[in-house]
């Protein structure tokens, strides 16, 4: 008997909802190009990406705030591979990016800087697509780019 | 008590009234056969139903398995079964696996297959058949792809048919 | 959580398979079969006197929906009370752990394996663990994760990738000593700083890599050990947590996970200053770094100190406080949700005195911690004596 | 060890598809759930998360995604599975929480949604059978249930008539319950005339496919008496799973639900289960399933629930009342949580709080239960509103 493999998959999509949260985060992203978060009455934290919930004392959040879409860089990485694990062609500079008095960060992409400028504590501002390529979506954000100074 | 929750419609969903993101995985996989189901397969690829027997429990079952799950043993022997057997229950589907309609109904069934132990079976489907005339304890054969065509897969069986 | 817990439960039984990179010619069944052949032997007992199973897996691994269909015949457990946890073995632990504690069981078998190498592409899977809305969309290598938590942990405590090299040269080299260690190496820091960078500062060196096998722990109340004359190694104390699962509201720097499920355990052994009281740990080195990060958050050391404990040599196998002398994940390979397992049986040899040339010397008690992997913040702990 | 009591539940709408994400789901019912047991998330000790299949929301490690909206953040959190059956087990894992007596206060999730799978849930499906066995044949979800069902009714030579009786009750029952999402007054023709699925599968003989959550609160019995002048006692808990190997076995009757119930009720000194118990909700994703149940639950004899279902025992006002709560056919099948919610179900029975669908005569005495797999998993539990008598009895 010469061992072998049978080959399959698990042939499923999906089509997910944004949430109540996401629903209105996005649409105002879309079209006000603006962030907005979600203040705990309790905790007095402002959760970005918006909450219905404070996942540490579990009130609701029904305080709707904008924040502005200026921030810090909290923590950096180079990546090399794509989603497949084959190297990248141009690695991509992806930021975890924290904002004044806000519980939370966004995660994006960082363009037009070399990787060697980077640095943690850096400011860098989001780029937001032109209103007519919006969808609703993460990705509204085109990048974060680094704040030139002066 | 102020009920949660917000259904959507399919009009809201299907045509962007809200916001949705696609995901469409790849979740790929190459599973050993290993032993038991390694010799199975390579039966199929003969044309010939492999079970197995545990000397402790007398029992012959299929499909194979390297080790007896009510004796908690390794199995002594592979053997030979025979490709009839006798309808347990069957079923007449008019869907596929993802709800869609289908056009000729396929009859899915569990075969007890002569030369197991009584009540081993296997799920396959049955077919050259009047749906309507099926039966529980109907006996049948299994109809193999020519000797060519078969990979060493269950589907080298096509179907069962009435004897 | 008292210490009255302490001596109630313990492990009468071990059994696995080698780790090996493919496994072709047994599937899963018969690897788990192996595995429990092996556990119900070493604890000498038949599969029927066994009460509970507890199965630890996940459906995409396996890529079988409700996998917990498939587990009950290779353990012998079929018609008995079998559930999955859908988690690292050292959370079934805690659970077949838990149930002895009620009083209603007296022995329970916990399984755990890995078929990787059935998976065609891991990433693919890992990226469907990440939130669909506001991390999927960037279409990144799941690994980006493991670069920004190494970046901000290197940043935080002053540690270098050199020393997170060091992690990698010590655990592989550890792994020498293992009899099946698959990635057992003699490796140099040059070699990883020169190894491909995956996501800066992570190298390919860094990082684990995957493994089959499959591991069965066979647990018993203390009344039920005693009856039937053994000497259990005992669990006294588990604990697991987690942190905030969204990538923009978790710790980044410290994983808080095992610092409250490292706090757990020792409350319940009773252990007011770990660093003494535990003897050697067999703790998650997915990534080098992590080794490093999870030895500050169990207390072994203040924040920042693990690099220099590593650097003296500390950590080594003859060192004061001996960290994966079996290898660990870098040396042993990365066994999906049997990581845990795999160590807690390889605790299990080393409190018996078993382990042969990998022996910690005089090793009464050992810390066995896991972390569920990326881009997860759960992590479980377990306290084992004799 | 401790004795463990229900002190709180919460049950968010059952929907075909709901906005929500699955944290958000998870959120909503577990802080129903906390304010109805007067209690703030900092009180809870551990959290278990109870859902089904990954492949319906789409997340690996579905467990890791909802534990915030669970409750889990900085606690001890663990998931457990067992398929279908995992509604009716997850408080079954929160039991062994506290009658461990670690921790003394656990809150219980369950959460499933369904809807995000495309092009249709059931695909979902596909990936619970054998992948070299079973798989390459194409098999639907509903063929299982058609074999099971067609063996059962040949078995006992049972009418499709008998059996749509008990979608009838149920979808029925279920308006009278707000979270339903599938509530009508239907008659016996009408699911005999509906479209045929898998002979003899009909539509209506079908729970439909959901979004949902439900969560309930568990305490051992020094919390619980300071919490509640009303706890109802989980008295016994049953568990167990049959082989994989279902073309192995006889279809007609699940005793894998034999095999978990007699555990449950040697937990709970039940001598007469049909004496003993008063109300029950037996899991219901198919019609023949409640009769199967009924049967495995010892609650009737084989074969014989088509009977006591035509003779009205099960209905709410009967002796037996058999998912007052409208089960799965009328309420939907968020599979989780849907078994959970028949926990709370038989709460709030005990309890007398279950307005329009209190049934008559104060009952003591409730069991809720599931199934899952490939007809292999049996989950009881044994509730009441006296604490539990067999004390420290051993599983076997």
């Amino acid at each position: 008997m010469n061992p072998r493999a049978w080959k399959g998959e698990i042939p499923v999509q999906f089509l997910y909802t944004a949430g109540v949260a996401g629903e209105r985060f996005f649409t105002r992203l879309r079209d006000q190009g603006k962030l907005f978060g979600t203040r705990c009455p309790q905790c007095k934290t402002i959760y970005l990406p918006p909450r219905i919930y404070c996942e540490r004392c579990f009130s609701g959040l029904e305080d709707w705030v904008e924040v502005k879409g200026r921030g810090k860089v909290f923590s950096y990485t180079v990546l090399h591979r794509d989603r497949k694990g084959q190297p990248l062609g141009k690695p991509i500079i992806v930021a975890m990016v924290s904002f004044d008095g806000v519980k939370g960060s966004l995660i994006h992409i960082v363009a037009g800087i070399e990787p060697k400028k980077m640095k943690i504590g850096m400011e860098v501002e989001a780029i937001f697509k032109d209103p007519a390529e919006r969808r609703g979506s993460i990705l509204d954000i085109k990048e974060f780019r680094a704040v030139s100074k002066g | 008590m102020e009920l949660k929750g917000k259904p959507l419609t399919d009009e809201e969903f299907r045509k962007g009234k809200v916001i949705t993101v696609p995901w469409n995985p790849k979740a790929m996989y190459e599973w050993d056969t290993g032993t038991a189901m390694g010799r199975y397969l390579d039966g199929m690829k003969q044309g010939k139903i492999i079970g197995v027997q545990c000397h402790k429990c007398r029992r012959i079952m299929v499909p194979p398995r390297d080790f007896c799950e009510l004796c908690f043993r390794n199995v002594d022997e592979y053997t030979e079964i025979k490709d009839t057997g006798s309808v347990n229950t069957f079923s007449i589907c008019n869907v596929s696996w993802d709800m869609k309609r289908i056009s000729s109904p396929l009859i899915p069934a569990v075969i007890e297959l002569d030369g197991a132990s009584e009540g081993m079976g296997i799920m396959h489907l049955l077919g050259e058949v009047d749906p309507k005339s099926v039966t529980r304890g109907m006996k049948v054969k299994a109809v193999w792809k020519p000797a060519q065509e078969r990979e060493g897969a269950i589907t080298d069986i096509r179907y069962f048919k009435p004897l | 959580m008292t210490k009255s817990n302490s001596h109630k439960v313990g492990i009468i039984g071990v059994g696995y398979t080698p780790s090996t990179p493919l496994s072709p010619s047994r599937s899963y069944k018969e690897m788990v079969f192996d595995a429990a052949v092996r556990a119900y032997c070493d604890a000498g007992i038949e599969f029927s006197e066994i009460q509970s199973f507890v199965s630890c897996s996940e459906d995409f691994l396996e890529g079988t929906s409700i996998f917990d269909e498939y587990t009950p015949d290779q353990l012998g457990a079929a018609l008995k009370p079998v559930h999955t946890i859908s988690a690292d073995g050292i959370f079934g632990v805690a659970a077949a752990y838990m149930q002895i504690l009620t009083g209603r069981f007296d022995i329970i078998a916990v399984e755990a394996h890995s078929k990787a190498s059935n998976i065609v592409d891991i990433e693919e899977i890992d990226s469907l663990a990440l939130d669909p809305i506001y991390n999927r969309p960037l279409g990144l290598n799941p690994h980006f994760i493991l670069g920004l938590e190494m970046a901000r942990f290197c940043h935080e405590t002053k540690t270098s990738p050199e020393d997170c090299a060091r992690v990698v040269v010590k655990n592989r080299r550890n792994a020498l000593d293992h009899p099946f260690a698959p990635f057992a190496s003699n490796l140099s820091i040059k070699d990883v700083a020169r190894s491909p960078v995956i996501s800066e500062p992570l190298r390919e060196l860094d990082v684990a890599r995957h493994s089959d096998g499959a591991c069965v722990v066979v647990l018993s109340s203390a009344s039920a050990a005693k009856k039937m004359k053994k000497y259990p190694v005992w669990i006294t104390g588990v604990g697991w947590s987690s942190d905030a699962p969204s990538l923009e509201t978790r710790e980044w720097g410290r994983p808080l996970y095992a610092e409250l499920a490292g706090a757990m355990a020792f409350k319940m052994a009773g252990m007011k200053n770990p660093r003494k009281a535990i003897d050697f740990l067999e703790i998650d080195d997915t990534a080098s770094y992590k080794e490093l990060q999870h030895l500050e958050a169990l207390g072994m050391c203040r924040r920042g100190e693990a690099k220099t404990l590593l650097r003296r040599g500390e950590t080594q196998r003859d060192g004061s406080m001996p960290v994966n002398p079996s290898g660990g994940s870098l040396g042993l390979g990365h066994l999906l949700e049997a990581t845990g397992l795999y160590r807690v049986a390889e605790a299990c040899e080393q409190l018996r005195g078993f382990a042969g040339r990998r022996q910690v010397k005089g090793a009464k008690s050992g810390l066995v911690m896991s972390w569920r992997g990326i881009p997860a913040t759960s992590g479980a702990v377990a306290v084992l004596e004799i | 060890m401790p004795d463990v009591a229900i002190i709180g539940a919460g049950t968010t709408r059952f929907m075909r598809r709901s906005l929500e994400t699955g944290k958000e789901l998870s959120y909503e019912a577990a802080k129903m759930a906390l304010d109805s047991a007067g209690l703030t998330l900092k009180d809870i000790q551990a959290v278990c998360m109870g859902t089904a299949p990954d492949a319906f929301d789409g997340l690996h490690m579905k467990g890791e995604y909802l534990l915030d909206g669970a409750g889990g953040f900085g606690k001890p959190y663990m998931r457990g599975y067992v398929g279908g059956g995992t509604g009716v087990f997850a408080p079954i894992q929160g039991w062994y929480h506290v009658a461990s007596g670690l921790f003394d206060i656990c809150l219980v999730v369950c959460e499933e949604k369904m809807s995000s799978c495309q092009p249709h849930p059931q695909g979902a499906f596909l990936t619970i059978f054998d992948h070299t066995t079973e798989r390459p044949l194409g098999p639907n979800l509903l063929w299982i249930f058609a074999l099971e069902m067609n063996r059962y009714m040949t078995t006992y030579g049972i009418q499709k008539k008998d059996i749509a009786l008990v979608s009838v009750k149920n979808k029925k029952n279920a308006m009278d319950n707000p979270i339903a999402q599938l509530p009508m007054e239907i008659t016996v023709d009408d699911v005999l005339k509906s479209e045929v699925l898998a002979w003899p599968v009909q539509r209506l003989d079908v729970s439909p496919t959901s979004d949902g959550a439900a969560a309930i609160v568990l305490a051992s019995e020094k919390v619980a008496r300071k919490l509640t002048n009303k706890p109802v006692w989980i008295q016994g808990v049953g568990w167990s799973l049959d082989t994989s190997y279902w073309t192995d076995k006889d279809l007609c009757y699940p005793r894998y639900v034999e095999k978990a119930a007699r555990m449950a009720y040697g937990m709970a000194g039940v001598k007469e289960p049909k004496k003993e118990i008063n109300v029950v909700e037996p899991y219901d994703p198919f019609d023949y399933k409640e009769l199967h149940h009924l049967e495995g639950l010892l609650l009737c004899d084989k074969g014989d629930a088509p009977r006591i279902t035509a003779d009205g025992v099960t209905q709410r006002n009967g002796n037996m009342p058999a998912c007052p709560s409208g089960g799965l056919l009328g309420c939907g099948n968020p599979i989780a949580a849907s078994g959970l919610m028949k926990i709370s179900e038989i709460f709030y029975q005990l309890r007398g709080e279950a307005g329009k669908r209190q049934v008559p005569g104060k009952p003591l005495r409730g069991l809720a239960q599931a199934w899952g797999d490939l007809m292999q998993v049996g989950t009881v539990v044994v509730m009441g509103v006296d604490k539990p008598r067999a004390k420290g009895k051993k599983a076997r």
